[in-house]
């Protein structure tokens, strides 16, 4: 066990699994030279050279393309498409073809490929590149979709999506990259897919998130039990596809509540999945509608009060827990 | 109606073995009979969805895939029962497959416009215009890395062009060195909109632009077809990176089975129809007292037989249970 | 009023629209010498010309973008992608430039496109040509999403498109083309967005649709009158964004009783929205969980019975109705 | 610091107007002090977001904009001050939307990488690298169609190059003979790849191959740029469709604020430092007696104090009020 930060632990993973096994390699945009736009790929291209540590042009649809290939050619890539807002470029080659090719092909081929990207808005970078687009990815069967919240977990997922014979998407939140943990440096340490996290154990409403919104979560959850003597549990899905519906319904039967939390549109967005399902699958036991906290229904803006105003907040949190009771 | 022969040296003697320009004579006919006959099984509603024939343009895939070993990839548009069966796919199974049937290359997921084999080096089918070419420059980049010297041949039709991924995938290739042909099948025609209404200048020149060999060759000669491909063949497998074909072509029939047609006229399929690389073949080798009349009749009867087979294979496939419809969706580890 | 088929109606549309207006024009893929590939713009480019029914390259990223940079030099054009499966090469000009545009200036620019496309499955078409993603659109702030059901709708809503300032998302299920219905030849006749459409009375169950879901659920709800006496009443949303909830959530106050159908993969999709907002604003007059009713969560098979066991069905409706009494 | 005098036309006599030159001394230098003004208050927390300095480059956007008349466009990428300012939007609104304020040029939603003001023909300010290409062919379309005959001058990167958009933002212009100059700023860098990593060629051979004029000119040096892109102008004016320009240039500073730099050597940056385009236009005019120390100096205290201005208005201008949050979604035809 060591401490570090989440960028750190995903370069340990990157790292183990290159060493690991020579068919894993990485290309990507600016993953070489500059180090990483979130210095998650610092110093591997010195230690592994330019083959597997390869620096690619601005081009999302030709390197997943490119990616795609490489894996049905034997290889184990990784490549980095630097934010999810430049991965809708790929969006074709990603649930055309590299989700599809297992299914169409009866099983003769299959494409075992991580592809990440970092996600989010919070850093004031306006309207396009603030996307928060998890749930976009985890409509199209075929592929998994990953987004981890702490260093442990980011760690373990991304060694686990290198050993999966499918494509991974693997969705890292800006916000997340400087959060510190302690995580495991067993290089066998994994974290299985669809296995969700309880959190915080709580008894009065239960608080649902991933990636980014998780930590709000927890704040929320904080500020409830101080302020309002409320006990709220806290589930971090890690994956969207696989999803553990399991772990949440058990959980909503217990608490009769639930709040959905994601940085995502609420029109359209993946919370409405997670709320249909827990009413499909826990009707009786809800006391309250499932609620959904998520961004306003605007493009991002640039300023920062705004900004702040179209995210959600864990004052949301506490504000629609309240509003159950 | 006079033929013109197209073939390459047709003046010379023959370039390459009686046995094989017999072979290449028996495959095409062959692709031309199955094509045709898919197109009747359409029409009579054996066949569904998006069926695109290849009947004119059968010289490119027997030229250029015979110009591969065994080891190396195809990897193709949509447009590619040719390409499968030239590459050994099991014609049975293709027209299995066009069928839905679980005997077909997919076990009738897929169709027409997906064809694999990987087994064979099939690498599909690929109904997206231009998605493959990242994905050929891909196997290309396996191939350099893992040593195995494989070639991908890469297959497309000149509306491919137009698109994005054209140009990030031959930049790919060429700035990555990977053994990749580039074949573009140009038949003048992207669905409705001919060939120099979408694109501003000339496709070898735009190839020859990424600093790759590229020329430009008669798709309507197999001959010709073959020996070019051969040179690509030579200069990928030699680690010079990829290599640019465009070869003129031609298909006869419409862009699928529901086109309508309107876009061009008769009697640019009667020219080009003049120029048909089977009969080319045909008059090349009766020239040169490689084949006669009965030895015709004999291959034209053997292709309609072994197409009746296909035909027969397929309808006595089974349909696929509605239990396996959620076969394959993702590929677990243990096997699944 | 005449009888046609939808995409006659769309035809005339079209039609009136460019005459109506000196600014509109049309391009894409196909629709002048091949006439369309459904056949909707057949016999335009003889009547407007080359330079209004512009065929165009396959590019579906570029000449979205050249729609985009029409409309901000005062043109209204409408861009045909031929289908949806397409549109997903296009989809950052979509979401990233024509959504955002007008919010990104502060107002100062609008991008007045129409973008039509073909959507849907049940043609065999197989996975990569069969897409439903009307909810994927449905999701950006910026867009509006269309989606009508018969050829009086599909006129009108056309017709509306064109008199928006803003980018129209024009979503044409294939299984609708051939559809005839009565059609106002009024050049003036416009259907209003957010309009969703009761297009049958019910007590007992409301059924929500759109595009070509609504035949079905017309169809299971006369099965549903038939063999079990069961009135349901059908919604026909016609717009997804703007979505008129209002009328939805009138009607299951009514019937206390929802089934959503759509095209879409289940997990992720539209439904959930729909579901999850049912929920949240008829909790107390919920008879039972809403139920969707979509497709499986399968990339689209080739082989007619499995196509057909992966899509809805009136039977499936029917079936979920049931579960609920 | 010896500084060669890049400037075209060096030993000849002045190839512009004195007052002409002056008033490009000027722009330049302006922007530069914005730039490293603007870098300042990143620095201390003004600005937020991505911050991608245009320092280095200045010749560029003040020769080639200079080039057009008032009514044509201008549309960047998103290192897009200088090219706002040299096209006439109000660099206080500028620096306003650098803070993120109401009086920024979108009120402080667009940010750095978002400047827009269409009063001017500043048509922004994209994120997306290469996404306003296939936009500008769209509006060189509706200055054709509706006979406006206004130009688009499209400014992008080296790296923009490497995008599928590139060539079909390309084929596009030259089959619809549109009025738009591509100008690509090469600074040899896209972030921390090296031009050419990124592209198997060269940038003005494959323009060429579209089958537009294409040049490669000194973007260090502000009349060569001015006078190259005045061709361009006369081209498109005449209706005589697309045309190509590489500006070789370099930036001064990391990609962005947060560019650690691990990617190029000291070496490289004094070298072009060297060639300074303010300096090498200063120097040009002092031998031919065009400005003198004095004069020099005043125009930096005006530079000094026109920033200082910027600033202070930007530090004066509101917050947005959250109220607004929700304006300006969609535009409804009742005008909101
Ligand atoms: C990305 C994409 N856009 C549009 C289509 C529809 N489409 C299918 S084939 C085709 C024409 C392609 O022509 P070409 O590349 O010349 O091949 P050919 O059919 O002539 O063999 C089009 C536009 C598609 N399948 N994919
Ligand atoms: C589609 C897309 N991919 C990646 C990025 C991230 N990105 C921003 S700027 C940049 C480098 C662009 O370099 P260049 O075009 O040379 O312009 P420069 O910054 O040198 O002015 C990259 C990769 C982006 N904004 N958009
Ligand atoms: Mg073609
Ligand atoms: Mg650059």
């Amino acid at each position: 066990m060591a401490e570090m930060r989440m960028r750190d632990a995903l370069r340990e993973a990157l790292r183990e699994e290159l060493r690991r096994d020579p068919t894993v390699f990485l290309m990507g945009e600016d993953i070489g030279a500059y180090g990483g736009s979130y210095s998650v790929t610092k110093g591997l291209l010195e230690e592994f050279g330019p083959e597997r540590v390869r620096d690619t042009p601005i081009a999302e649809s030709g390197i997943i393309g490119a990616g795609i290939g490489a894996a049905l050619g034997g290889l184990r890539p990784m490549v980095e498409l630097m934010t999810i807002n430049f991965s809708l470029l790929a969006l074709d080659q990603i649930v055309n073809t590299a989700a599809k090719l297992h299914y169409m092909t009866n099983g003769q081929m299959h494409v075992p490929m991580v592809i990440r990207m970092a996600s989010g808005g919070g850093s004031q970078l306006a309207a396009t590149h603030s996307h928060s687009l998890e749930g976009l990815y985890a409509h199209f069967p075929g592929l998994k979709v990953v987004c981890p919240s702490n260093p442990a977990d980011a760690k373990g997922l991304l060694k686990r999506a290198f050993r999966d014979d499918n494509t991974v998407v693997f969705i890292e939140h800006t916000a997340n990259y400087g959060f510190k943990g302690e995580v495991p440096d067993d290089p066998d340490f994994l974290v299985e897919f669809g296995q969700a996290n309880v959190l915080r154990e709580g008894s009065d409403v239960t608080i649902v998130g991933y990636s980014g919104s998780v930590h709000q979560a927890m704040r929320a959850a904080a500020m409830l039990e101080e302020q309002d003597e409320i006990s709220a549990e806290v589930v971090d899905l890690r994956t969207l596809r696989p999803l553990d519906m399991d772990t949440v319904v058990r959980s909503v039967k217990k608490t009769n509540r639930a709040v959905i939390v994601e940085d995502a549109w609420k029109f359209g967005g993946f919370g409405g999945e997670l709320s249909a399902q827990i009413m499909e699958r826990a009707f009786d036991w809800l006391d309250a509608p499932v609620a959904r906290v998520c961004s306003k229904d605007v493009p991002m803006p640039y300023n920062r009060d705004l900004e702040f105003a179209a995210l959600p907040s864990e004052e949301d949190i506490v504000e629609a827990v309240l509003a159950m009771f | 109606m006079t033929v013109e022969t197209a073939v390459t040296g047709a003046s010379g003697g023959p370039v390459l073995p009686a046995g094989q320009l017999e072979r290449f004579l028996y495959e095409m006919a062959f692709i031309r009979r199955f094509e045709e006959k898919a197109g009747e099984m359409y029409t009579r509603g054996k066949i569904r969805g998006f069926l695109h024939l290849y009947t004119g343009q059968e010289a490119c895939a027997v030229g250029a895939i015979h110009a591969l070993e065994e080891r190396d990839r195809v990897i193709a548009h949509y447009r590619d029962h040719g390409h499968a069966i030239a590459k050994g796919v099991d014609p049975k199974r293709v027209m299995a497959e066009l069928y839905g049937r679980v005997d077909g290359t997919s076990g009738g997921r897929g169709g027409s416009m997906h064809i694999y084999d990987t087994s064979k080096g099939m690498m599909g089918g690929y109904a997206i215009v231009t998605a493959h070419l990242p994905v050929a420059v891909g196997l290309g980049l396996a191939s350099a890395m893992k040593g195995e010297n494989f070639i991908t041949l890469c297959i497309f039709g000149d509306g491919s062009v137009g698109e994005g991924e054209f140009h990030e995938a031959l930049n790919l290739a060429v700035l990555w060195k990977v053994p990749v042909i580039f074949f573009c099948e140009n038949n003048l025609y992207g669905m409705g909109v001919s060939f120099a209404e979408s694109l501003s200048t000339e496709i070898p020149k735009l190839a020859a632009a990424y600093n790759m060999p590229a020329v430009s060759i008669d798709g309507m000669d197999v001959l010709e077809v073959h020996l070019e491909t051969k040179k690509a063949v030579e200069h990928c497998r030699a680690g010079k990176g990829p290599y640019f074909i465009e070869a003129m072509t031609y298909r006869y029939r419409g862009h699928s089975m529901s086109d309508p047609e309107l876009y061009r006229l008769k009697d640019e399929i009667e020219e080009y129809r003049r120029r048909d690389a089977i009969t080319s073949l045909r008059l090349y080798m009766e020239e040169r007292g490689l084949i006669d009349q009965g030895r015709w009749r004999e291959l034209e009867e053997r292709v309609e037989r072994d197409v009746e087979e296909c035909i027969a294979f397929a309808e006595a496939s089974p349909q696929p249970s509605i239990g396996t419809l959620f076969d394959h969706v993702t590929k677990e580890s243990n096997g699944g």
